[in-house]
C-alpha cells in the first residue's frame, strides 16, 4: 500500500463533503451522548469514537452496505450509523428506550442491526472476535461473497481468542478483514505497557496472513488503503490484518474523567492536531473543493440533525417491565420470579 | 419416511445416526471440533463422517476451543447449525466465555433480532483414570445460565431423538454425554424423523415408595438402585429428568406427590451441583408431601484422583443410592 | 501492635488498607490486574499504591486474564503470594481454567507437594447498568469448586479481617466484593494485626422468628428487610454466611432450629445459584426443625439487561425478601 | 544459532556416553510404560516420549538441576526422569501407587518433583504455559538468575493463552525458555491442518522476543545450541522462543492404536531414519567413540535398570481409601461424602 495518495483522483467532491458531513455526524452524535450520559439520561458504560470517526467512515463506505458483515466491540455507535442504522433507535438503545435497537436491553455496548449486516455492539473485549471469523465462515461456507469487517482495539489485540481466530483464519481462508483501531490505549493503560512490540501489525504475520500498518487520520489515505484491503479479502477469499494509527481524544469512557492519569494535556494538545474532521476541512479549503461557509453550513446541519435525533429518542418510552422476560429465547420463558 | 420398527444400538451409534440423518436433511448442519474428521473423534463418534461431508462440514479444528466455539457461534449467529464436539466437556471451561456470554446471550442482547442456533456436545464427566483436569462435570454450571438449553440423556433412544431436536431448535443447547454411556445399549426408533422434545422427564420405572431422581448415566445408576431396593421390597421409581434447563418440575413433582420420598442423584461434585437445584425446588413445593428429608447422592467433593481405588470412591454407584434411601427412614 | 480502637470506613477504603497492612508485612505479596497501577483501578480499590509500590509490586497486565491469573498462579507455586485483581468478576470466566484447573488443583495433583497461596479478588454481582455481558455472580460456580475458598464479605470490618486472612492462606482463595458495597460505611478495627478466619458465619441481627441467610450486600438487604418486618412484629434473625467455601453449616442450622422457618438470599440467578445448595443442606440436617419450606429469594434468570427499569427488576431487595417471607405461612 | 556443529570440542566422550545412555534409558523406561499399560496395570491417558529423547536430554543437562525450574505438559516422564526424580515413584505414580510421585492421585499425566525443580506434569493443553511464566515471574520477583524452561507441543502453541503469555513475558522481560517440542502431530491432526503457517518458531517475533528454529534430533548439535539458548535467557534475563523439530514415533497415547488414520507407514519408516538414539551410536562408532560392544552393554544395562525400576514400583501398595479426602487443600478437608 502506498503511504500517501498522490492524486484523489478516486474521490469524488461529492464522496469528501459526504465523509466529512459523516465524520462531523459521528462527532456530534459522540458529542450529544456525552450529554446524555451528564444527564443521567445515558448510564453503564459508555465509549465514544471522538478522534477515530475516520476510521469507520473508510471502511464502511468501501463495504457493500447490507450484504457484508461488520462488527465490534462496545465503542460501536458510529459503526452502527455507518451501515444506516436509525440514529434515533441508537441514541434510544443508549438512553434504554423500547424504542431502542435492542428495546434497551443492551445500551451503549450492544448496538446491534442484523438487517443492515451490523453484529454488534459487544463487551467482553476480545470476544467478539471469534465471532467476526464465524460469520466469515458462514460467508464462506455458503459460497457467499460477503466480507466481514472485524474491529477491535490495540488493547483487544492481546487476548488470546484474537491468536486463536488468526491461526483458524489463515488455516481456511476466511474473508475476514481484522482491523485493530489502535488509538494508543486500553482504558488507562498506555500501549507501551500492554504490548511488548507496540507494531501490532506484526501480529498477523505469523499466520501467513496479509498484514500491514495504516495510518487513520487522513481520510483520502485511509478510504484508498480500506477499499484495497476489502478488495483484497473479497477478490482472494483470504483473510488480513491492518493496524490503524489513531488516538482516542476523549476519556476510555464516559466515567473516565482523569486523563491525566495517563497522559499529559501536552500529549493530548499534539495529537489533537490528528484531527481528521480538521484535516480534511483544511484539505477540502486549500484545494477549493469546498467553502468555509459549506462547511459550515454541514456543521450546523448535521448539529441539527443531532439535536432532532436526541428529541426524539428522549421522547420515546422506557421498556414496561414485563419485557424484562421477552427474548431469552426465540420459544420459551425460564423459571419466574425471584 | 415414518416406521415404528426399531433396532438396538449403542448410545455412540445412536448419537452417530442421529448426525448423520440430521447433517442429510440440513445443508446448514456442519460438525466442527478438535480430532473429529480424520481422527475419527476420540471417542469415535463421528467415524465415517469425514469421507462422507469432507472438509467443508466436518471441521478439524486446531486444539484452541474458545476459538472454535466462537467462530461456531458466529456462523449461528448467520444462520448455520453448527454442532460443535469437545473432545471432552472438560475442556469447554475454556470456551466458557464465548459459550455464556456469547452465544447464550446474543438472542437477549439483540432483543431477538439475532438467533443462535447451536448444539455443543461432548463426553461430560468421569471416563475411567483421566484424573483432575479431565473428569468434570460441567452440566450444573451450564444449567444455571438463562439462555442455554442443557440436555442430560441417559438411554440410546433419548440420545437419538433428544440430538435431532437440539439439532433443529433455534437456540444453544448443551448436550451432555457421559462416556460410561457410549457402550450402554437400547432400541433406537428407525424412523429418521423420529424426535424427543427438549424440557420433558420421563418416569422409566414407576414405583410407589420413593422417587430416584437423576440424569444421564445416573439415570443406569438409579435403575440398578431400584432392583437392589425392590429385593428388600422398597418399590422405587425412576424419574430421568433428563432435561435440566428447562427443567420438568411438573414430572418430579407428580412423582415426589406419590412417592412422598425423594433421593436426587448427580456424578458432578455434590456441593453446588445441579441435584442442590432441585432438591431446593422439591422441598419448595411439595414440603407437605414429603415424609422425609429430599435425599441428595453426589461425587465426592474431590479433585478427581487418578488411582482406580480411588476415583472408584468418588463416583456415586447404586450402592450409595441404596445407602441414601435406608437413611431416609426405611 | 494491636489495639482495639476502630475507625469508619468504607468497605472500599478497608480493603485498602488492608492491602496496604499485607504488603507492608510481607514482600511476597504483590498485586496484579489490569488498569490497577497507574489508573489506580477502575474502582479505584488500589489507588495510591502504584507510587508507592511501583510497577515491580503492582503489575499493570494487558487485558488477558487467562494468562495473567495462569501467570499469578505459576508465581504463588513458587512461593510468592499473589493478589489478582479481575477489573469485575465477570472478566474471571475467561481465567476459570487457570483458576479451576491448575490453581485448584495443584495442591492435591501433588499431593500436598506445590502450594498455591493466592487470592483473586474484585467487583462482582450487578453495578449499574452494565448490562449482560458485565453483571455476573460468580460465586456459585467457584464455591462448586473442591480446592477453593470463597469469601463473600458484607461489612466493612470483616472486608478488612477477611481478606488479610485470605492473603495469608495458603490455598487459592476467591474474594468476592459486591460492587454495591464499595460505599457502604462501617467501624473498622485499627488493628493490622485484626484477623476474621475463614469459614464463619455471623448472626449480625438476633430475632426468633425466621432466618435471614445471605451473603455479600444481600446481607444488607436482609438486614434493611428485617427492619420492615420488625415493624409488622414479625422478629427476624439475620444470617450472615461470610463463606461460601468452607460453609459454616452450625451457624446457619442453629439460627434455623431457633427460628424455624428461613429465607436463603442471594443476588446469582435464582436457578443453580449457590443458594439452592443452602437451601438443601438445611432441609436436610434440620427437617424436623422446620415449619415451611425453606424460602429463596435469588435474581431472575435472565442475562441482565441494561435499561435501569428492567435491571432493577433482576435484582433482589427488600421488598423481595419480605414477600417471601410472607409467603411462608406469615 | 549456527545451523550445524562444526566439531564438538564442546562435549567429551564422557558427556556423549551420558548422553546416549540417558536417552536409551528414556526409551526403555517408555516402552515399559507400553506394556504396564497392555498388561492394565497403568490407565487412563499415557503419552511416551519416544523419537524425543533428545529434546529432555539436551535441555535438562544445560540447566542448573535442582536450581531452574522445568515445567511442562501430559508428555512428561522424559523431564522428570531427567531431573534426577526417582524413577520408581515416576513408574509408581503411572501405576497409581502410595510410593508415586503424587500418591497415585496424578498418574502419567501429572507427575511433579518441586524439590528437583519439577512443577509437572499438566492435562489441559496450552494451560501450563502462564504458569511456567509464573516461576519465571517469581524467580525475576526475587532477583534470583533462575531459568524456566517451559515445554509444549506444536498443538498446544496455538492456544490463545500461549500468545497472552508471550506479550506479558516479551513486556515484563522474564526469564523463560519457551520449546515447541514440534513432533509433527497433535494427537491425530497433522501440523499442516491445525497450523496456519507451519513454521512455528515466527511465533514469537510479534513480542520482541528472540525466535529460532533448530533440530530436535542430532543430540550434539541440540545441545550446543540449548546450551546457548538458556545461557541466553540466563544472562540477559529475557525470554526466548525456539521450535525444535522432531517426532513422535509412537501413537499420541498408549489407547492410540491405529496411526494410519493419519499418516502412512511410509512416511513412520522414513522419520523413524531420524532416530536421534540411532544417529548417536552411529557418529560414536564412526568416530570411534565408543564401541559396538560399549553401546550394547549400555543397551542391555538401561533395559535391566528400567525391569528393577518396574518390579519395585509394582511391589508397592495402592493408596488407601481415605487418602482420598487427603490434601484438597493445606489445612481443611471438604464436605465429606457423597
Ligand atoms: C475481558 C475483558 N476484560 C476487561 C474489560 C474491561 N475493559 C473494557 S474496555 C477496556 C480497554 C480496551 O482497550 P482497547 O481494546 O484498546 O479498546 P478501546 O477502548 O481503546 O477502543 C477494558 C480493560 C472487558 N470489558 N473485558
Ligand atoms: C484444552 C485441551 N484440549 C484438548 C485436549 C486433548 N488433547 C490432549 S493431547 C492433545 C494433542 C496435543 O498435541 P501437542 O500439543 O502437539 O502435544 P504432543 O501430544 O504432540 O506432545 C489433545 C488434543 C486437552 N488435553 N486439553
Ligand atoms: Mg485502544
Ligand atoms: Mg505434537
Amino acid at each position: 500500500m502506498a503511504n500517501k495518495v498522490e492524486e484523489n483522483s478516486l474521490l469524488t467532491t461529492a464522496e469528501l463533503e459526504q465523509y466529512y458531513r459523516e465524520m462531523l455526524f459521528i462527532r456530534h452524535f459522540e458529542e450529544k451522548c456525552n450529554v446524555a450520559y451528564r444527564q443521567g439520561k445515558a448510564g453503564g458504560y459508555m465509549h465514544v469514537y471522538i478522534g477515530m470517526e475516520a476510521l469507520a467512515v473508510a471502511f464502511i463506505n468501501s463495504i457493500r452496505k447490507g450484504h457484508d458483515y461488520v462488527i465490534t466491540a462496545y465503542r460501536d455507535h458510529a459503526h452502527a450509523l455507518m451501515l444506516g442504522t436509525d440514529p434515533v433507535a441508537v441514541m434510544a438503545e443508549i438512553m434504554g428506550r423500547s424504542a431502542g435497537t435492542a428495546g434497551g436491553k443492551g445500551g451503549s455496548m450492544h448496538i446491534y442491526d442484523p438487517k443492515n449486516g451490523f453484529y454488534g455492539g459487544w463487551g467482553i473485549v476480545g470476544g467478539h472476535i471469534p465471532l467476526g471469523a464465524g460469520l466469515a465462515f458462514a460467508a464462506k461456507y455458503r459460497g457467499e461473497d460477503r466480507v466481514t469487517l472485524n474491529f477491535m482495539g490495540d488493547g483487544a489485540s492481546n487476548q488470546g481468542v484474537v491468536f486463536e481466530t488468526l491461526n483458524m483464519s489463515g488455516l481456511w481462508d476466511l474473508p475476514c478483514l481484522y482491523i485493530v483501531e489502535n488509538n494508543e490505549f486500553a482504558m488507562g493503560t498506555r500501549l507501551e505497557y500492554h504490548a511488548a512490540d507496540m507494531e501490532l501489525w506484526k501480529r498477523g504475520q505469523a499466520f501467513g496472513i496479509r498484514s500491514e500498518r495504516i495510518d487513520g487520520m487522513d481520510i483520502i489515505e485511509l478510504k484508498k488503503n480500506a477499499q484495497e484491503a476489502i478488495d483484497y479479502v473479497r477478490n482472494e477469499g483470504k483473510p488480513m490484518w491492518l493496524e490503524i494509527m489513531t488516538y482516542r481524544f476523549a476519556g476510555h469512557g464516559a466515567a473516565d474523567n482523569d486523563r491525566q492519569l495517563y497522559r499529559t494535556k501536552e500529549e493530548e494538545q499534539k495529537n489533537f492536531e490528528r484531527d481528521p474532521v480538521k484535516r480534511l476541512a483544511t484539505y477540502l479549503i486549500e484545494n477549493k473543493i469546498a467553502t468555509v461557509e459549506k462547511l459550515d453550513a454541514i456543521d450546523a446541519d448535521t448539529h441539527e440533525q443531532v439535536e432532532r435525533i436526541y428529541e426524539l429518542a428522549d421522547a420515546s418510552p422506557f421498556p414496561n417491565k414485563d419485557e424484562v422476560y421477552h427474548n431469552i429465547y426465540s420459544d420459551m420463558t425460564p423459571e419466574v420470579g425471584h | 419416511m415414518a416406521t415404528s420398527t426399531s433396532h438396538e444400538l449403542t448410545f455412540r451409534d445412536a448419537i452417530q445416526k442421529s448426525l448423520y440423518e440430521e447433517m442429510d436433511k440440513n445443508a446448514d448442519v456442519f460438525l466442527i471440533g478438535e480430532d473429529i474428521g480424520r481422527y475419527e473423534g476420540t471417542f469415535k463418534v463421528t467415524k465415517g463422517f469425514f469421507p462422507k461431508y469432507g472438509h467443508r462440514r466436518v471441521v478439524d479444528a486446531p486444539i484452541t476451543e474458545a476459538g472454535f466455539a466462537g467462530i461456531a457461534t458466529g456462523a449461528a449467529m448467520a444462520g448455520l447449525r453448527p454442532v460443535v464436539e469437545f473432545m471432552t466437556m472438560s475442556f469447554s471451561i475454556l470456551a466458557l466465555d464465548q459459550i455464556i456470554n456469547h452465544s447464550a446471550k446474543v438472542h437477549y442482547m439483540t432483543n431477538g433480532e439475532v438467533k443462535c442456533p447451536i448444539v455443543f456436545r461432548g463426553p461430560g464427566g468421569a471416563a475411567k483414570q483421566l484424573s483432575a483436569q479431565h473428569s468434570h462435570s460441567m452440566e450444573g454450571w451450564y444449567a444455571h445460565v438463562p439462555g442455554l438449553k442443557v440436555i442430560c440423556p441417559a438411554t440410546p433412544a433419548d440420545a437419538y431423538g433428544l440430538l435431532k431436536t437440539a439439532i433443529a431448535d433455534d437456540n444453544p443447547v448443551i448436550f451432555y454425554e457421559n462416556p460410561g454411556l457410549y457402550g450402554v445399549k437400547g432400541l433406537v426408533p428407525d424412523d429418521p424423523n423420529y424426535m424427543v422434545p427438549l424440557g420433558k422427564a420421563q418416569i422409566l420405572r414407576e414405583g410407589k415408595d420413593i422417587s430416584l431422581i437423576g440424569y444421564s448415566r445416573m439415570t443406569q445408576v438409579n435403575l440398578a438402585a431400584a432392583e437392589l431396593l425392590a429385593k428388600d421390597g422398597i418399590d422405587a421409581e425412576v424419574v430421568d429428568v433428563r432435561s435440566l434447563l428447562p427443567l420438568d418440575t411438573e414430572t418430579i413433582y407428580a412423582s415426589v406427590r406419590k412417592t412422598h420420598r425423594a433421593v436426587v442423584v448427580y456424578e458432578d461434585w455434590r456441593s453446588g451441583g445441579f441435584g442442590a437445584e432441585i432438591v431446593s425446588r422439591i422441598q419448595e413445593d411439595c414440603f407437605d408431601s414429603l415424609d422425609a428429608p429430599v435425599g441428595r447422592v453426589g461425587g465426592l467433593n474431590v479433585p478427581m484422583p487418578y488411582a482406580r481405588v480411588l476415583e472408584l470412591e468418588c463416583i456415586p454407584d447404586e450402592n450409595d443410592v441404596v445407602a441414601m434411601v435406608r437413611k431416609l427412614d426405611f
